[in-house]
């Protein structure tokens, strides 16, 4: 079987680098929130269309106030998606809700669309009792099993890789279900992304791998990234299917990876989506990036923002008034006050899920480990404010559950 | 009941799992067409087909990422590593991933379905990398489990245990004894307990413990020394995480004296776990200094192999020092 | 003499380095303009060039393959790993090629000009993947130097001999130092031993080891237990690999007790290769159990951060533990 | 700065997967030997010519003695270069003198044409106490520091990454040099290949990276450990220049190499050049190529010969003749045997070499287990054949350099 195509032979040396393709990108609305003249009108339902919209709402309050909260000390980390919130909801709502996710760190977004809870963000952001991850990460990484929403990892584009094999698990059972596995084009330097998009080019799997291309990591600018046209032409190495998208442009998004989940879906087919965009945000509550970015920069792009463009979609449509706007944001705004106060308030996690999880059961040395630590904290109660006050309250209520 | 050597009775057990339970999938370089490298996949795709036996690029941190991945998803995937001296390359996926995909998640999400199989150690002329003992570097991952059989029978009924414990696996096959080890094999599906050693031998002077092909080793060196009125208790550790420290515990007790046994280097290696947790509880029962015979601290050479690791009369020497403390 | 934080002596100890020799380049993510994320190369690419001070990719096992073939060209590269949470990608180009480049080639070809330096350990509320401490798993490594400063001053000594010695070196900064921990620091080049043990404190009841940011915790313990009247030798161990076997025993047979406190989880963490060999050079002359005081057998977490932590009153509840065997 | 192409904006999804882009097979001479018509012929000179042929052929007679001497039970394992010296030889001789060489395992024709001598192999291949690598590697990981080839590591790819690194100080130095890499299209598929590529293209780097497409990793053909056409198109994720050869044509294969170090040396720009070939042989001793290939698709490329393709070139140049071709194949044959039975009569390397190297001083606990199993051998001289015999000669030469 040969694998290289039959391009035909030269008597002299030919050399090629990939500038003689050009990969376009796909729009469908302008940032005055018309469509193209060409494009065609999407077919999108207003309850959709609100419900995309709400969600990239959402998202930006939510990141507004917890990066105000981290500024008062209240919070010991956030990232915002400020900006790219069209790429992540755009994309979701775009699946089906039995997909999988399987995220970076930066989409809260999908979240926000599938409906998590407010009270789960807030859990997990403060890593009390309620996180389902039970206090043990970093703010921002969150999980969810019944939205299909992977526990988000730190060590970058390790997802990728496991979104192939996840896609070939679903593919196995036949339900007709994919995988979409989001990350930042930084990530996508990592040796795993490569390993990700070639096995699934080879083995035939039902994922779409989607790129938000937004132009740092950290302090590193693209261009010291990586040398070529952007993350699409990496596809053309595993001969896989790739389309590039204005990440600001949510029908457009939306359009491209349904399209994208069709052939995922129903041909066995991997997909990239490389999405355009910009974090127009710090990268983190740690991050200060007038240290490596101008400010003009940032403004040409704040003018890009996705959710003011589609709001002027909206509104062309009827389906969006100023007064729903204000009323949105600050119903918003109060909920997620509300639930962070609540939230700051509830107990830590009991001190037995320091050592459960690590196994199915916890074993013989952990019960002792943890046994050994409970009579320690017993001690200098003082010194261990967390969970000290609430040994006893764990033991009259059979909190544990292992052993 | 048949005769099998290990890989043998490797491939048997892979069959068995394959064949109770349509979720385990089997992939890896070189595993399917071909059956493998050292032929543990025989047949298996003939059998269960493409889609559940399979090769895969030449790329071990993606065989483990998407492991982890269909992991996740509810399969049962047991991914080879062609070597164990080319595990490296997944070290993140393991480390980072695999060990704390449970706990990170607060129980959302786990790869317990997952077992890692990859040939290990030396004796073979494969040098430099062709026969490392990597098991140290895993048994520092809380949330795996590292397991080596001795046997054809032990690998069957802990591979069986390995591939449907609820926790990730590394299974670490002694490939000296891939044809060298051969030995009866139940044909009916079995297993074997994870997280239990065994005491191969009982004795009364001292308590040598190992694993894996270092088993034969302590075999060797207990003869010699019965020889010399030496009673030797031997132990097989059998899963180096989490291990068996209350076994390892009595026989010490009642022995004072423990040797310990394995082929990677000395420094930082698993024997050093072993000795300093025996060392604390059996303090007072110690008649002389736990010993640790084991190859140098240095990379694996080649025609000095003979030379680098530790054997019988290695391991006869530090006996004798023990006893004649 | 300046005073200066961790970080800023170890921007201080590259700026002579690259001053001194203008083969030494530094580079990793986020190294360049911005000067790292934690601001360790700051200025230094205004000052040296983009040539000799930039960013990387985002790719881990890229640029310690980079970093080793560069040093196999001649040049001192000095690669930044942005957290040791984030090293394992590059376990591969660590293990089997920095470590074995010399041997494998019968030193023809090394690799002796390469540091890796990257932060470690907990403390900052970092969670699972801002807080690990991965000494044990490179210190099982022949080939490689592992060093841990403790305070500003060390660290500067200790970073230009890592980046001078004709061997490897993994230098592993406690991050929880960075800017807590302040001290004089000499404006010249100088360089502290590599492989070479610092007793902080002389006593005569209880040796007390450490290395890094844990020595501030043995400091606090000490003072505790000195208020009931132990007197504890503190041990700084400096270098994990090679280490120094010597001036441990030494004070163990003075003191005839040893407590030893890590970060990483008990289980094959460096404490054991200690222990393991000081109950063998100190048996006749210890008291008590070598005892461990170190983070529980788990993945890093964020909330009870401080409830996993072996801190000061773990450590003082040891050595009165010890003490009163 | 953008780090796309302002390729134009689509109002449709359009995904691309690089079938719309063909790349050539570069080739000079036909099978017959005779220069394809539109060919130049290439500046040849005579010397070089037959300096190359000998090479090749000294590859060959080398790989089926030594193949034999393994059969015969003298040897531990070996692996072949058969089918592919072309590749090896041809881009070899592309190079300049200075230029490193950092190879995968079968491309001793680098060596062969380099100079390495005779003698050299076969320590190497017995792992004597001459073997420059001082027995501790297994058969065929050769290294020369005075020939630029650097010593052979059994993990796949590593030596890509850091073939990138060593050519960046190679620019730093500013020597003018460059370095080759050789890696199979099976370890293409690591990490670490993605890593060293997008890395080069970013930091400008001197580097010529050379996969020896022979279709198969061990028993992995091509078509399962990629989807694509061939390795090429990968190179295009990183705007690099690529070529592909006929790597069975020494000819083209030089023609590519030259014009690529000249792109690398002159503007700091890595080169991709795929070589389409064959590995006639089995992978390596352990291996039997029956159970996944067939003896037809064998024969078929049998016919590809590259050194029979130059054989008849040089013969149709006048440079070489039946007699000439006899004449080396004796000699050559006659030298390798009686090299072989020296280096197996030489013997292993000295104790110490087991604790050398591994630091540049040997350290004091390393010193001390050497000690220790000194005497443990003096105690079982019988155990350990390899070394007892040599241990006070050591002491009496003084072979000893640690300490
Ligand atoms: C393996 C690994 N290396 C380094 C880091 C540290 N790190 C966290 S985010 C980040 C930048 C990621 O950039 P990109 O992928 O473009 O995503 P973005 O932040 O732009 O959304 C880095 C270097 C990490 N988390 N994991
Ligand atoms: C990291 C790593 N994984 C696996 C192996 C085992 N192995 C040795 S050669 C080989 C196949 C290599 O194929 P290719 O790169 O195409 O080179 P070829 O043998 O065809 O020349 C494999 C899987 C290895 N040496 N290193
Ligand atoms: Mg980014
Ligand atoms: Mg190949």
């Amino acid at each position: 079987m040969s694998t290289t195509t039959a391009a035909g032979v030269v008597h002299e040396p030919t050399f090629l680098n990939g500038d003689e393709f050009h990969i376009p990108r796909f729009e469908l609305l302008r940032q005055d929130g018309t469509l193209h003249p060409q494009a065609a009108a999407p077919e999108f339902e207003r309850e959709t269309a609100l419900r995309i919209y709400r969600a990239m709402l959402f998202t930006r309050v939510l990141d507004e106030r917890m990066m105000a909260a981290q500024r008062q000390g209240r919070l010991s980390f956030y990232m915002q998606s400020t900006g790219e919130e069209g790429t992540v909801v755009g994309s979701t709502a775009a699946l089906d809700p039995g997909d999988m996710i399987m995220a970076q760190y930066r989409e809260q977004g999908a979240l926000a669309y599938r409906g998590f809870g407010l009270d789960e963000f807030m859990d997990q952001l403060f890593g009390n009792e309620h996180d389902h991850g039970k206090g043990r990460q970093m703010p921002i990484h969150y999980g969810s099993k019944t939205l299909n929403y992977l526990t988000i990892s730190s060590p970058l584009a390790t997802q990728i890789p496991q979104a192939t094999g996840y896609a070939y698990g679903q593919k196995l059972a036949g339900e007709g279900l994919c995988t979409l596995t989001v990350f930042g084009e930084g990530a996508a330097s990592e040796g795993d992304f490569h390993a990700a998009l070639n096995m699934a080019s080879v083995l035939q799997v039902p994922v779409v791998f989607l790129c938000r291309n937004n132009g740092y990591a950290i302090s590193t600018p693209a261009h010291e990234q990586f040398h070529a046209d952007g993350i699409a032409p990496r596809a053309f190495g595993y001969r896989m299917k790739v389309i590039r998208v204005d990440g600001n442009d949510v029908l457009a998004v939306h359009q491209a990876t349904r399209a994208a989940r069709k052939l995922a879906v129903e041909d066995n087919q991997p997909v990239l989506i490389e999405a355009m965009t910009y974090r127009l945000a710090a990268h983190s509550s740690s991050d200060d990036p007038s240290g490596y970015r101008s400010r003009k920069e940032e403004d040409a792009w704040r003018e890009k923002d996705p959710i003011l463009r589609m709001r002027r979609w909206l509104e062309a449509q009827g389906w969006w008034s100023d007064d729903e706007e204000k009323h949105e944001q600050e119903t918003r705004r109060r909920e997620v006050l509300e639930a962070m106060k609540a939230a700051e308030k509830r107990r830590p996690p009991a001190l037995e899920t320091l050592v459960t999880d690590v196994y199915a059961q916890v074993t013989p040395a952990l019960a002792e480990q943890l046994a050994a630590l409970e009579s320690h904290i017993r001690k200098y109660p003082d010194a261990y404010p967390k969970s000290a006050p609430y040994l006893d309250r764990d033991k009259a209520t059979g909190g544990r559950d292992h052993g | 009941m048949a005769e099998m050597n290990l890989l043998q009775a490797i491939n048997n057990a892979l069959d068995t799992a394959m064949a109770a339970n349509d979720k385990v999938v089997c992939f890896g370089e070189d595993v399917g067409v071909f059956g493998g490298v050292f032929r543990a996949t025989s047949h298996l795709q003939e059998k269960y087909g493409r889609d559940r036996c399979f090769n895969t690029p030449l790329v071990e941190q993606g065989i483990i990422g998407f492991a982890n991945g269909l992991a996740a998803q509810g399969a049962v995937p047991v991914a080879e590593i062609q070597f164990a001296d080319y595990i490296f390359p997944a070290f993140d996926q393991i480390v980072n991933e695999t060990a704390k995909f449970r706990y990170r998640s607060g129980n959302l999400f786990d790869v317990g379905g997952l077992t890692i199989r990859t040939p290990y150690g030396g004796g073979i002329a494969g040098g430099h990398y062709h026969s490392q003992s990597p098991e140290a570097y895993f048994a520092h991952t809380p949330g795996l489990r590292v397991v080596v059989p001795r046997n054809p029978h032990q690998a069957k009924g802990l591979l069986l245990a390995a591939i449907r414990t609820p926790d990730p696996v590394l299974f670490l096959e002694p490939k000296r004894l891939y044809r060298a080890a051969v030995g009866e094999v139940p044909d009916e599906d079995y297993e074997l307990p994870l997280g239990e050693a065994e005491i191969t031998r009982e004795g009364t002077d001292i308590t040598l413990l190992a694993w894996g092909a270092q088993m034969e080793v302590l075999d060797r060196a207990a003869e010699i020394a019965e020889k010399e009125g030496i009673s030797c208790e031997i132990i097989d550790l059998r899963s180096i995480l989490p291990w068996d420290v209350e076994t390892v515990t009595e026989s010490v007790l009642k022995t004072g004296r423990l040797v310990i046994s394995h082929e990677a280097p000395l420094t930082g290696g698993f024997a050093a776990e072993i000795a300093a947790t025996i060392q604390s509880c059996c303090f007072l029962y110690l008649e002389s200094p736990i010993a640790r015979v084991t190859g140098l601290d240095t990379p694996f050479p080649l025609t000095l192999e003979k030379e680098y690791l530790p054997d019988h009369l290695k391991v006869f020497e530090a006996i004798k020092a023990t006893i004649d403390y």
